[in-house]
């Protein structure tokens, strides 16, 4: 196996709608990425695609009509897909071509264009229910959520030994620790310096116990990253940010037959990649994270899937102020999904692209404090079974 | 248009050596009203996107029972698990499954939601409660998920028991609709 | 046998109808609405160079496929909506498979003054000619009533 | 390298035009199973990494992923989809076995097409929404009800009009390409018709194949003109069909006492999506089948290929591919449809299996079925089909209109 580096990253602006086309997007996110890491369209090998749901942009084979915006116009170019999970599982794929001395070189792509599913995305998310089980009934896919999200807040006030009412308040902070992190961020949607707790639980309810701003919205966006092997990399780089490990893992496709207090599939997820990182104890070894977070109480859940606290405490961390920036464990440093905006597979920006930028010192104002080494990014995606884990460390 | 930028044009070289990143976001914001007085052009589709998806043989039988008022689920013997939806291999051992069961008709709620959205994200002001329910003689969180009605949103509670209402029996088409919702047991 | 019981029923219900029915918005671009913006109020097409490939683009790019490279607002020009007929066929269904009234002939087109072709619907009565090379002409609807989508080219004459 | 990948069991289901008693699971589960059990391995325990081939629309959910894992049997274990054909899941599977995260890893691809009502308009929604799509037909929905609602609150934007009432066939894409590839290779359409009656003569003595019969050129030249100057025989029909294949480290593979089939390159390329400028030589097939033959360490492709699966979703395809590939000069690979050198018995056999035009168009999984003939050559197992001393051979896909991808596999014994 070679050791693969990242030398590039790149990102967009993400908005409800943008003027652009997907290809353009992709254009600009792949664009920055070549110029951080200073190549050209000539010395990319290989090129790799992650775009989430086909009905968002509306174009069948939608990696197909977007190669030549990720420079990959005469190139080997091959997608991937796992629902939200592709933010980090592009570039999982990329690392596999590279790791494997398939490729030198290796430009990851993610683009999505949320916004052009009329009326609503909602109408493309309708058509990832069960056909025949579930659509007759007409679900939102918001719906999955509140059901998930009451039964982990019922199982974690029942752990801290809180009442329902106030581990719903302390999941709300973490809306507020996101959107404030999130200032500063240049492609940020919906950064707010000013947002409290009480924002956050008088928002219209969409469905209990979420509240509007408990979720991310939609959006338009791209990111890229480039990843080069171990042998080439002191071309661009003397202090070179390596991917340390990967796992991903999916769960069973029948969610009503599952407990959904716990994500085992994050956990297996996150176990695969840090044994291959060599990350022993999580909570000592890792120095960020950027767990998933469309929802407020996802990153909390997801937290506890990649062993980052006790099952059900994850809560009680956030509201020690743990997980901010200057804490013990900063999560999302970057501001997330709930602070940036979340065009599905372009999270990639926040969730790898953000621990490189760390890693690297490039992070400006969003940078933590002290000497992060070792930082680790998820997503996760489908009917909340499909886990993807990245560890990406310095030297 | 909103913030229309003064250059488009994505221009990094200028800021090389920046230690911020991203150093800037392109691109150009567009706003729901912008669309609608067509400011920006665009361009317009409707596929048809049709399916007709084969049942199979587990589902089959599953809505046929529905049909009949029963909720049918299958045995995997080897895991000594009963399925809830029924589907034709277990996929935990990965063999096949083999005997039907009635699961009957009365559960407990695995948990639930009180949404205020309908199925296109539009707001509704009667919010629909809806859940999943595991059921008596199935193991623990083996369900389906449903609607709950007859329900008083302030009283719906995980752990709650509750019973199948069901069509009368010559409206019924083998669906899931084929039950209309769940309602609370008595004493409840 | 893969499965412990299998169908045998031939008068069960086997399908579940459904779809994944959405309308789709599609935002011209950077470079298709400086096209479609000039398409509304000319007869002409606005295309683009790339400096470096020298290689002309019509219909306009952001960048550059080849090179990757940006092309500049001061590459873009004006060129006629004129052509010439590389490809054609003639279409005799429609997309549900069955037959269509008229037959449709289809063409890729190598517009005049650029290195790209363009799809179109080609206007003629007689199916049987062989109407490769032949000159057409861009058809655009009256100017009032151009929407700024590629339905402002009624079909090539 | 260390590591060498083969494939150690292959399993499918019948290809059949519909398949109403099976679901999509089932069908999956079908193909997977039967491969587990060629392999000897235990999916639960053993297969460290699952893939699965397949696009959304083809299958008729937005994120079709969700619906994988239960039935290749990759519960709470590593599981993805790729968004391309078969043969890219080998390349995907051969990746990741060259990482040393996984020794054993399954890729499945399969088609179930006879779910989907509206292919046509499928193809269609593939194309670029600005410029290549309105040129189709209608913006409005044209026959099928069940439009999406709009509120007050939230109306429809404006949407344009047009005087069309039908949307024309995809396939339009396909006659045009013909027509290049007819004057610019100087290739006659009797020799496409050739190819059909050969592959589809083959496909008799493939026992999986849906669509085998016993034409004469004659026949194939009398079928009426769809999208001239493509001929209603020219076109591969739909099929249903699912694929599983499992590929080892050769160290497992020899642990478990197979004997491997090496899957020894694979190469996959993709041409600008604009048919504005793209050129239609196959480009994708000549660049994939470079890079394939540069990782297998092939010279002299003509030499060394014993049996050839190309893609032949349209009769001219076969040969263009050939000829893209450096299997034939330009124009000579008609010839060679004609004179017998690509049947089972000539120098150069090509689709043995009946190809797409006799086994069926079965859209992503047309390259692994492609692979499944292969190996199946390199096994000495295809029986009345059977190629005499095969070494080597390639499989090669194409990911279909609107598109110009397309990918490369070589397998040798």
């Amino acid at each position: 196996m070679k050791e693969v580096a990242v030398i590039g990253g790149g990102m967009t602006m993400f908005r409800r709608h943008l003027k652009e086309t997907g290809k353009e997007l992709s254009y600009y996110a792949a664009k920055m990425a070549m110029e951080d890491a200073g190549i050209t369209k000539k010395d990319i090998d290989m090129v790799v695609m992650g775009s989430a749901p086909d009905a968002f942009d509306g174009v069948h084979l939608k990696g197909e009509n977007l190669l030549d915006g990720a420079a990959a116009a005469g190139k080997p170019y091959v997608r991937v897909f796992n629902g939200g999970g592709t933010g980090v599982f592009a570039p999982i794929a990329g690392w596999w071509h590279v790791a494997s001395g398939v490729a030198d070189i290796c430009l990851v792509v993610c683009e999505e264009k949320m916004g052009n599913c009329y009326p609503h995305p909602q109408t493309a998310f309708r058509h990832i229910w069960d056909p025949i089980l579930d659509r007759p009934l007409n679900p939102n896919l918001v719906w999955l959520f509140a059901m998930e999200y009451n039964r982990y807040m019922n199982f974690a006030a029942q752990k801290m030994g809180i009442s329902v009412e106030k581990c719903k308040e302390w999941i709300a902070e973490v809306a507020v620790k996101n959107k404030r992190n999130a200032v500063g961020h240049p492609c940020a949607q919906l950064a707010d310096p000013n947002i409290t707790v009480k924002d956050v639980l008088e928002s219209e309810i969409m469905a209990w116990p979420v509240n509007r701003l408990d979720i991310s919205p939609p959006s338009d966006g791209a990111a890229a990253l480039i990843y080069c092997s171990k042998d080439v990399v002191h071309k661009f780089t003397d202090d070179p940010i390596y991917v340390g490990g990967v796992g991903w893992n999916i769960d069973s496709t029948m969610w009503t037959n599952r407990d959904l207090y716990f994500p085992r599939y994050v956990a297996n997820a996150a176990k695969m990649c840090y044994k291959k990182a060599g990350i022993n104890n999580p909570t000592r070894d890792i120095d960020f994270a950027e767990p998933y977070d469309p929802f407020t109480y996802k990153e909390l859940h997801h937290m506890e899937g990649m062993l980052l606290c006790e099952k059900g405490e994850a809560a009680k961390m956030t509201h020690e102020g743990e997980t901010q920036r200057d804490g013990r464990m900063p999560i999302c440093p970057s501001g997330g999904l709930l602070g940036v905006g979340n065009p599905i597979a372009a999270t990639m920006g926040q969730k790898v692209c953000e621990l490189y930028w760390q890693l690297a010192g490039k992070a400006g104002k969003r940078q933590i404090p002290g000497d992060p080494r070792v930082g680790v990014g998820m997503a996760w995606g489908d009917i909340m079974q499909m886990a993807t884990v990245i560890a990406l460390r310095r030297g | 248009m909103a913030e229309e930028k003064k250059d488009p044009a994505f221009r990094l070289r200028e800021t090389k050596g920046q230690m911020s990143w991203p150093p800037y976001a392109p691109g150009t914001h567009v706003r729901e009203s912008d669309i609608r007085e067509k400011k920006i052009n665009y361009s317009w589709w409707e596929p048809e996107v049709q399916y007709a998806w084969s049942a199979g043989h587990a589902m089959n039988v599953f809505l046929d029972g529905l049909k009949k008022g029963k909720i049918m689920g299958i045995n995997c013997k080897r895991c000594d698990r009963i399925l809830v939806p029924p589907r034709m291999f277990c996929e935990y051992c990965y063999g096949p499954t083999e005997e039907w069961v009635e699961v009957g008709d009365t559960g407990i709620i695995e948990t639930y939601s009180i949404s205020y959205l309908d199925s296109d994200a539009n707001r509704i002001t009667e919010p629909i409660l809806i859940g999943v329910i595991d059921f008596d003689n199935s193991p623990p969180h083996h369900g389906i998920m449903h609607y709950f009605g007859e329900m008083d949103k302030e009283k719906i509670k995980i752990g709650m028991k509750v019973k199948a209402v069901w069509k009368p029996e010559n409206e019924r088409e083998g669906a899931i609709t084929d039950i209309k919702y769940f309602k609370p047991m008595e004493g409840e | 046998m893969t499965f412990g019981e299998k169908q045998t029923d031939p008068l069960a219900k086997t399908h579940w109808r459904g779809d994944m029915q959405a309308d789709y918005f599609y935002p011209s671009g950077v470079a298709g609405d400086k096209f479609f913006e000039h398409l509304k109020n000319n007869d002409d097409f606005m295309v683009c160079k790339c400096k470096k490939c020298n290689k002309i683009y019509c219909p306009p790019r952001l960048y550059c496929e080849d090179c990757f490279d940006e092309i500049p607002d001061d590459a873009w020009s004006p060129v006629a909506a004129t052509g010439k007929i590389r490809l054609f066929t003639v279409a005799m269904l429609d997309a549900h498979g069955e037959k269509l009234a008229v037959p449709r002939v289809m063409a890729l087109i190598d517009i005049d003054n650029t290195d790209s072709a363009m799809l179109g619907v080609i206007k003629t009565s007689d199916l049987d000619a062989d109407l490769t090379g032949k000159n057409v002409k861009a058809i655009l609807k009256p100017k009032d009533k151009r929407e700024g989508t590629l339905k402002d080219i009624v079909c090539w004459e | 390298m260390s590591r060498k990948v083969c494939v150690i069991g292959v399993g499918h289901t019948d290809f059949n035009s519909i398949t109403p008693d099976m679901q999509w699971k089932d069908f999956m589960y079908e193909a997977c199973n039967k491969a587990y059990v060629d392999a000897g391995v235990d999916p639960r325990r053993d297969v460290g990494s699952f893939i699965t081939c397949a696009e959304d629309y083809w299958e008729g959910f937005s994120i079709f992923d969700e619906f994988v894992p239960d039935q290749v049997g990759a519960v709470l274990r590593p599981c993805c989809t790729v968004c391309g054909d078969g043969i890219y899941g080998l390349g995907t599977a051969y990746m990741q076995i060259m990482t040393e995260y996984f020794d054993i890893v399954a890729v499945e691809a399969h088609s179930k097409v006879s779910d989907l009502l509206t292919y046509g308009d499928m193809i269609i929604h593939a194309m670029d929404p600005l410029f290549d799509r309105p040129v189709s037909g209608p913006v409005a929905r044209p026959k099928y009800g069940g439009s999406p609602k709009y509120t007050e609150a939230a109306p429809k934007p404006f949407v344009g009009a047009s005087d069309e009432k039908e949307r024309v066939h995809p396939y339009f894409l396909a006659g045009l390409e013909m027509q290049h590839y007819l004057k610019s290779t100087g290739t006659t359409e009797e020799q496409c018709a050739s190819v059909v009656v050969k592959n589809k003569k083959n496909a008799y003595f493939n026992p999986y194949a849906d669509y085998e019969l016993n034409i004469g050129v004659d026949d194939v030249m009398k079928s009426e003109y769809l999208f001239k100057p493509l001929k209603k025989y020219d076109i591969a029909p739909n099929v249903d069909g699912a694929v599983c294949f499992v590929l080892a480290t050769e160290k497992k593979a020899k642990d478990l006492g197979i004997e491997p089939i090496y899957l020894s390159g694979f190469g996959w390329c993709s041409e600008t999506p604009w048919l504005s400028t793209r050129g239609m030589e196959a480009e994708y097939a000549k660049k994939a089948a470079k890079m394939a033959f540069k990782m297998a360490g092939v010279t002299e492709p003509k030499k060394e290929i014993d049996v050839i699966e190309c893609d032949d979703r349209f009769s001219y395809k076969e040969l263009q591919h050939l000829e893209a590939m450096g299997f034939a000069k330009p124009g000579e690979a008609g010839q060679m449809a004609q004179d017998g050198t690509l049947n089972v018995k000539g120098s150069l056999p090509t689709n043995t299996s009946g190809g797409a035009l006799g086994v069926g168009n079965c859209l992503e999984a047309t390259g692994i079925q492609k692979a499944l003939e292969i190996v199946t050559q390199l096994r000495g197992h295809a029986g009345k089909r059977q190629v005499n001393d095969v070494e080597k051979g390639l499989a090669q896909s194409w990911r279909f209109l609107p598109t110009g991808s397309g990918a490369v596999a070589v397998f040798e014994r």
